[in-house]
């Protein structure tokens, strides 16, 4: 991951001197060795500051709604998977492609540091990484883990390697971390449960909501110029749940939203400091979709329409795709 | 509470696309063919503008049962609106199945201008169900109540 | 305030009732506001503010355009352009109740600074409403102010507020001077055409008198710049921050501009005080 | 100094959830650890060092109910929600926590009174217990707390076997008083060793050094100005993670809900000053981008509030928004960003 940071840095020296661009979206490192932040480059001294490494899980393609909006060319490194979410920004026409330039940045998985500390490393001061081992330094000690332990979620979920846009690829792709398993799994469970217990569950997961709307703000598909919750005049307009049927409401609200645009990223729950399982409601329009409509990838490309701006004639109707699926 | 039981009277809340639906309610009426005033009908220009939200939000606001109604598919008065509709209703429903809530407080019909007897049929029918499954609780603000 | 017995909280509003509706132009609207069964909800000093509440729509905060020098009622000039006061505007009848709360924030400093000053009050469209708080005051302690002048400008003649005082009683004060101008040239209208700042300087006002000035962001601007070309000191210029407040007490942070809540600290700052404060107004 | 074996601890738990409602950092069945209010099911956790969110919510929820109108034709009425008066215990709150009380304090109860902040206030008891094993995001000590000694009504330790009480306020030794069976005298000289280690720990931390009084021109308009805001604010996602798990943040909306034609109610809620219509009016917002948002919360947090609290910044260093936000941008960057651009 060190020589792909070189070669970032490299590369964003090179695309600004030569013209081709005037600031750089990138990683900037803070204070651990964990906590890369998202963060604008705008001089050839300050890409000297761009870091790379396995915790840079940030999805830098919302930034380019603000890069579109000051119409400022603009350099971004996209992990393969990030490149779904440019895809379907460009698709809402949230951005505009003559605003950036994608480079491909290879990616071998992103480490999850809450995973770590739920493993047993406390204060942790430094982070090792080697092929499928995990150092952790701490006071107490030195801890050692194997790398799919510590994934985040959504790369065990990884979409694999290929860049779906790209004006061209940083070094070889690395080797995607084979996916193993039903990524719709955690989904058919609650599916299987009975109508209580899933109100249930769902009561308990969506009650531990503080209403931060990280889920929203990081999301690339949620971007309305203002957002129905953000609306004082809106009935559902508010920034703290009255009661628990408004977390409930929000959810649906948010997650329905995004239906059909949603690109399975997911950044809504790696972002969630309350730890809410709410990318199993997205992933559970995306199974239905898939199940109803045939198979559907958003953000695949720029192009294809979502599912739920067209249709077929023969579409199942509601009771009875409900039904099919149960 | 077995009398109060026999008491409940549902709040429905009708979305009728004013083209077919809302043609096949003033049919109803004037075939004198009755159906419950538990029904209250909104009106919208065609099935599709009801978002989803509208559902949420009348559930919120206190309706035991809310039923979609729109042009039968193919015969949409802007050519195309109600598959739009199906899809994202179909969805809505599977949703709400997901979270345990009043997936079966909800329905999706197709009613035409013409079909006045069939628009009695359904409220009478959507009345009878909702009535046996009782008042909707999981998904009203429970501030409504008081 | 409802007769519980409790220990009221500051958020906890009185009950008010609506006793008079003065409709001042198309979008102002003056409401006349007392006690159930008579009489003021609270004492104010000139330049202080209340919140009024309409159930369901929530709160905002309106400075108060009557004068504390009268005994009776309280009155707000509430310009449209919101939700609740769309629902002041359009839904509200005499004989309605309201929820109440204040006073809030500071005060022009009418028992000190501004004793034996000559007073140059500049207003600009609903701006008038908070001046005209403290010249009703200062017309009725007369004795205590030297000359007053009123400049105020608003789009049109009938964007005036509170025409019939401009025109006919405080003109008719013992050394009371009011010069009008409006934006834009109209028929029948013999005074002056122009903004404010230019007039201020067409009226060669000397700096020795201290300004009290309200009106929109950006007139206060400009007028500020006329007034310091004109040789006034901005420690002489007062004027009135708007920004939206909730809580009017200084917690809830949200009209916090540097160090300063304008809802405790403010609404009146000299324009020297502005200065010292990050432009966020 | 009493202390308690901790295979006693549960008794000792008990003893106190009959005093009032005993509130412990315990896990909800997703893992999260959060202060709940106890009961013989659930099981404490003391070993965490910071609960998920902060402690804020005990005195100033994330939603509270303020009043209620009624209306009958023109006519309206006015109910005061009354802020409640159940006793609370509240225990196992770290040194940061404890501290945090005390700068809200300096908010809701200057004058005037917040009454409902006052009322859960004055009703709570707060039992302090000392950090033993720091996490790296920690800097309490950046702000002089000393995460061995984190003061309250009582201040308990936890060691390996025991767990060591000293009551601190009259009220704490009113409150040891009707415990003081359950538990047996002891030295102090266990918890001293204890506080030793974890001190060593703590300078062994990535932010041991990192200081905020002295570094950050506290001339509002000098750091106002600063070129820093624009470049690091890039990152933020606006959202309201940090302020929403920040035990200092008290920025708050007031709200009416319509709960049917004739009757609101009005509550208040947490609010942030990173939300974009914080500060919209009906002619316009001041602060229009999110440079301008994120600079207030650090300059509220950085600059203003140490200016009219005696120096006292709006931050404990718990580190909650450096573990939770989800850019990993936070105060400490922010403070350092500052201080080095204070040369240029």
């Amino acid at each position: 991951m060190q020589k792909i940071a070189e070669l970032m840095r490299a590369k964003a020296v090179e695309l600004l001197q030569s013209s081709k661009a005037e600031r750089v979206l990138a990683w900037r490192a803070g204070e651990f060795f964990y906590d890369n932040a998202p963060a604008a480059f705008n001089d050839v001294d300050a890409c000297q500051e761009i870091v790379y490494n396995e915790f840079c899980p940030a999805n830098l393609a919302k930034y380019l709604i603000e890069a579109t909006k000051q119409q400022k060319k603009t350099v971004v490194f996209l992990k393969p998977c990030d490149t779904y979410g440019v895809n379907q920004l460009l698709k809402d026409h949230r951005i505009k492609r003559e605003y950036f330039y994608a480079v491909g940045t290879p990616c071998s998985g992103m480490l999850d540091v809450k995973k770590i500390k739920e493993l047993g490393a406390k204060a942790i001061t430094q982070i090792t990484c080697e092929d499928n081992k995990v150092i952790v330094e701490t006071p107490y000690g030195t801890k050692e883990f194997a790398k799919e332990e510590v994934l985040l979620d959504k790369c065990m979920m990884c979409k694999g390697n290929e860049y779906k846009i790209a004006d061209e690829e940083l070094g070889e792709k690395l080797e995607p971390i084979q996916f193993v398993g039903d990524r719709f799994a955690a989904v058919k469970a609650i599916e299987a449960m009975s109508a209580e217990e899933r109100f249930a569950f769902w009561q308990e997961e969506l009650s531990k909501c503080i209403r931060c709307n990280a889920c929203r703000d990081i999301c690339p598909a949620c971007s309305c110029e203002q957002c129905i919750f953000d609306n004082q005049e809106a009935p559902v307009g508010g920034k703290a749940a009255a009661d628990d049927v408004e977390e409930q409401l929000f959810h649906l609200i948010r997650a329905y939203h995004v239906a059909g645009r949603c690109v399975g990223c997911g950044e809504c729950a790696r972002v969630c400091p309350q730890g809410v399982k709410l990318g199993l409601l997205n992933l559970k329009f995306i199974k239905d979709i898939n199940q109803f409509y045939g198979a559907y990838q958003a953000g695949e490309d720029a192009t294809t329409p979502s599912p739920l701006v067209s249709y077929k004639e023969n579409d199942p109707e509601a009771e009875e795709a409900v039904q099919r699926r149960g | 509470m077995l009398k109060d039981a026999a008491k409940f009277e549902p709040k429905i809340v009708a979305f009728c696309c004013n083209w077919c639906s809302y043609a096949g309610a003033d049919g109803a009426g004037t075939a004198r063919k009755n159906y419950p005033a538990n029904v209250k009908i909104i009106k919208v220009p065609c099935s599709c503008r009801v978002n989803p939200m509208f559902i949420l939000r009348a559930f919120q606001r206190g309706a035991d049962g809310v039923i979609l109604c729109g042009c039968h598919p193919g015969d949409c008065h802007y050519s195309t609106g109600n598959y739009y509709t199906r899809r994202r209703m179909a969805l809505l429903m599977s949703m709400l199945n997901f979270m345990g809530v009043a997936e079966d407080r909800f329905r999706v019909e197709w009613v035409s201008a013409a079909e006045g007897a069939k628009f009695a049929e359904v409220m009478n029918d959507f009345v009878v169900q909702i009535t046996a499954l009782g008042e909707n609780v999981k998904l009203r603000d429970l501030r409504c109540k008081k | 305030m409802c007769n519980c017995g409790h220990h009221h909280d500051t958020l906890i509003p009185q009950i008010g009732v609506i006793t008079d509706i003065c409709t001042e132009t198309a979008d102002v609207k003056t409401f006349r506001v007392e006690k159930v069964g008579g009489g003021k909800l609270f004492e104010h000093l000139p330049g202080q503010c209340a919140i009024l509440s309409v159930p369901g729509k929530g709160e905002a905060i309106f400075s108060i355009t009557s004068s504390p020098t009268n005994e009776e009622y309280m009155e707000f000039s509430i310009k449209r352009c919101g939700s609740i006061t769309d629902f002041l505007h359009y839904e509200v009848e005499v004989g309605q109740q309201i929820a109440v709360r204040g006073p809030y924030g500071n005060n022009f400093p009418v028992a000190d600074k501004l004793v034996g000053k000559d007073i140059l009050f500049i207003a600009g469209g609903i701006g008038l409403a908070p001046m005209r708080s403290v010249i009703n005051y200062m017309l009725d302690k007369r004795a205590d102010y030297g000359s007053i002048d009123i400049v105020y400008g608003a789009r049109s003649v009938e964007d005036f507020v509170r025409y019939n005082e401009l025109s006919e009683v405080w003109p008719a004060q013992p050394d009371t001077r009011v010069h009008l101008t409006i934006d834009r040239p109209q028929e029948n209208w013999q005074g002056n055409v122009g903004f404010v700042p230019a007039f201020l300087k067409d009226l060669q006002f000397t700096p020795d008198k201290t300004v009290l000035l309200c009106g929109p962001p950006i007139m206060i601007k400009l007028c500020l710049a006329a007034l310091v070309e004109m040789g006034f000191e901005k420690s002489q210029v007062y004027t009135t921050l708007e920004l939206k407040m909730k809580c009017g007490v200084g917690k809830c942070g949200r009209c916090n501009i540097g160090g300063k809540y304008v809802c405790k600290d403010g609404p009146v700052f000299t324009c020297d005080q502005l200065d010292e404060m990050p432009d966020e107004y | 100094m009493l202390k308690i074996t901790l295979d006693n601890l549960p008794k000792l738990l008990a003893a106190l959830s009959e005093l009032g409602e005993l509130q412990v950092p315990c896990e909800n069945k997703s893992g999260k650890v959060d202060f709940e209010k106890w009961n013989a099911e659930k099981r404490p956790r003391f070993d965490i060092t910071l609960t998920s969110k902060s402690a804020k919510d005990l005195f100033f929820p994330q939603v509270e109910d303020l009043l209620a109108f009624k209306t009958k034709g023109k006519n309206l009425s006015i109910e005061q929600i009354m802020p409640s008066d159940k006793k609370v215990i509240l225990m196992g709150v770290r040194a940061c926590d404890i501290k945090s009380f005390e700068l809200l304090d300096k908010v809701f109860l200057k004058d005037p009174v917040d009454t409902y902040y006052k009322a859960r206030r004055e009703n709570t008891l707060i039992i302090g217990m000392a950090c033993s094993e720091p996490e790296e995001t920690c800097f309490c000590g950046s702000f002089g707390i000393d995460a061995t000694a984190p003061g309250g009504d009582v201040t308990t330790w936890i060691t390996k076997d025991a767990l060591y009480w000293q009551a601190n306020t009259e009220a704490g030794k009113t409150l040891t008083e009707k415990v003081a069976d359950l538990m047996e005298e002891a030295e102090a000289s266990k918890v001293e060793e204890q506080a030793a280690v974890t001190k060593a720990v703590l300078e062994k931390m990535p932010l041991a050094n990192f200081k905020v009084a002295g570094k950050i021109p506290q001339d509002e308009l000098k750091t106002f100005n600063s070129k820093i805001w624009e470049e690091i604010s890039a990152g933020c996602l606006s959202c309201c993670t940090c302020t929403y798990v920040c035990p200092t943040c008290h920025c708050y909306d007031i709200r009416d809900y319509a709960v049917s034609d004739n009757h609101t109610e009005r509550y208040r809620c947490w609010d942030s000053c990173l939300a974009s219509d914080f500060t919209k009016m009906a002619h316009g917002n001041p602060r229009k981008t999110k440079v301008e948002r994120f600079r207030q919360r650090y300059m509220h947090k950085l600059v203003y509030f140490p200016n009219n609290n005696e120096g006292d910044f709006a931050c404990v260093g718990c580190g909650r928004c450096l573990q939770k936000c989800p850019v990993n941008l936070n105060i400490v960057k922010v403070a350092k960003a500052l201080e080095v651009s204070e040369d240029v």
